[in-house]
């Protein structure tokens, strides 16, 4: 992979991010087993769905951001 | 007009000063986008201020893009962007106090 | 039930926000436009200053709907 | 867009410390609900901001567009949770009287429920998990 120049607090950013989406996907997945409508579960399924695929993201581009 | 005249007589940095300004202003405008955005309700209003978004997005985008080209934003160069400040700091602290 | 009102009472809160930013922002850029020497940043400045402008029409529209 | 107003689900009478009570369970699953929903609101709320803020502080292209396709689902999210609420009646962006009231009762509910001993004495139980020094 491309050796990027990143900034440190481009990096902060990112980790922010990845914090926050790891939370919000581990509560919506948890949550799941609570909820009663049916219509909300979807919801934070596809939350889940959209959050996973962040955390993937957010990781391969944290991964570039490596000082090695 | 007096404000003005004296940052004419700075020379260069007039234009630093208002492309930094203009930059706060276009970073002010994506994050107040958003958070009005996060209080929305209407998808009329919604469908809007996403339109609006994208173009502060692209704005701050641009605005940035000129000044890391000018030199006078050092985003992978802290120790270039602190003199850089240090150096428009003293600009500012001549400045004759009225 | 929406009765006859477009948009919700804390919407308006918002948009008066933002569009008293944008009012700022353009009357600046339009103040500071005549300083400029650099072609590129007065390009920048004046391109947002009519999209600003024609923002600013749209919010006004919502704000009186 | 009109939405039906349902009743809005408030414990219907005071809670005795008792949270097996049948009694106690009328009204749960839309105090429930609409709580989580609620949560789940805030969360797609901070996620907007979030993602703009760090929009504002990237340069990199590639993390630009990722970081933007995001703020964009989060948005789309956003409205579709806001509409949800509203369907279900637990959120009156319109009638603020109407939202006020119905914020009143859900706090009351939720200090109902605090104030139960909902868990009580040991709760470590690693005693069960294979590995009880973690």
């Amino acid at each position: 992979m491309v050796q990027q120049n990143f900034a440190l607090h481009e990096t902060m950013e990112l980790h922010e991010l990845l914090n926050f989406k790891t939370i919000c996907m581990t509560t919506s997945k948890m949550i799941q087993g609570v909820v009663f409508d049916q219509e909300l579960k979807t919801l934070l399924e596809k939350d889940v769905q959209q959050s996973m695929q962040s955390v993937n993201v957010l990781q391969e581009l944290l991964s570039k951001t490596q000082p090695q | 007009m007096g404000f003005f005249q004296d940052m004419i007589g700075m020379g260069d940095m007039t234009e630093q000063v208002i492309a930094t300004d203009f930059l706060i202003a276009s970073k002010s405008g994506v994050i107040n986008y958003a958070i009005a955005i996060s209080e929305t309700v209407t998808p009329e209003v919604r469908d809007v201020l996403r339109r609006h978004l994208d173009v502060a997005i692209e704005t701050h985008e641009k605005v940035a893009a000129y000044m890391m080209k000018n030199g006078s934003y050092q985003v992978t160069n802290p120790q270039e962007q602190i003199r850089v400040d240090m150096q428009a700091s003293d600009t500012v602290l001549d400045i004759p106090r009225p | 039930m929406l009765t006859g009102k477009r948009i919700a009472p804390h919407e308006t809160y918002e948009l008066h926000e933002i569009l008293m930013f944008k009012n700022v922002c353009a009357t600046k850029s339009s103040a500071m436009v005549g300083f400029i020497k650099d072609e590129d940043l007065r390009m920048l400045l004046q391109d947002d200053l009519v999209t600003s402008q024609e923002h600013i029409k749209e919010l006004q529209d919502l704000i009186q709907s | 867009m009109d939405y039906e107003r349902k009743p809005i689900n408030a414990l219907k009478k005071p809670m005795r410390n008792d949270y097996l009570e049948i009694a106690n369970a009328e009204g749960m699953p839309g105090l429930v609900d609409s709580t989580i929903a609620l949560n789940f609101l805030l969360n797609a709320k901070n996620g907007i901001r979030n993602c703009a803020m760090a929009l504002t502080e990237i340069a990199d292209p590639q993390s630009r567009t990722e970081v933007r396709n995001m703020l964009n689902a989060s948005i789309d999210l956003h409205a579709q949770i806001t509409e949800l609420m509203m369907k279900k009646g637990w959120f009156h962006p319109y009638q603020v009287n109407e939202q006020f009231k119905l914020d009143k009762m859900s706090a009351q509910a939720a200090l109902q429920i605090a104030n139960l001993k909902l868990f009580p004495g040991d709760t470590s139980r690693l005693g069960t998990f294979a590995t009880p020094n973690y």
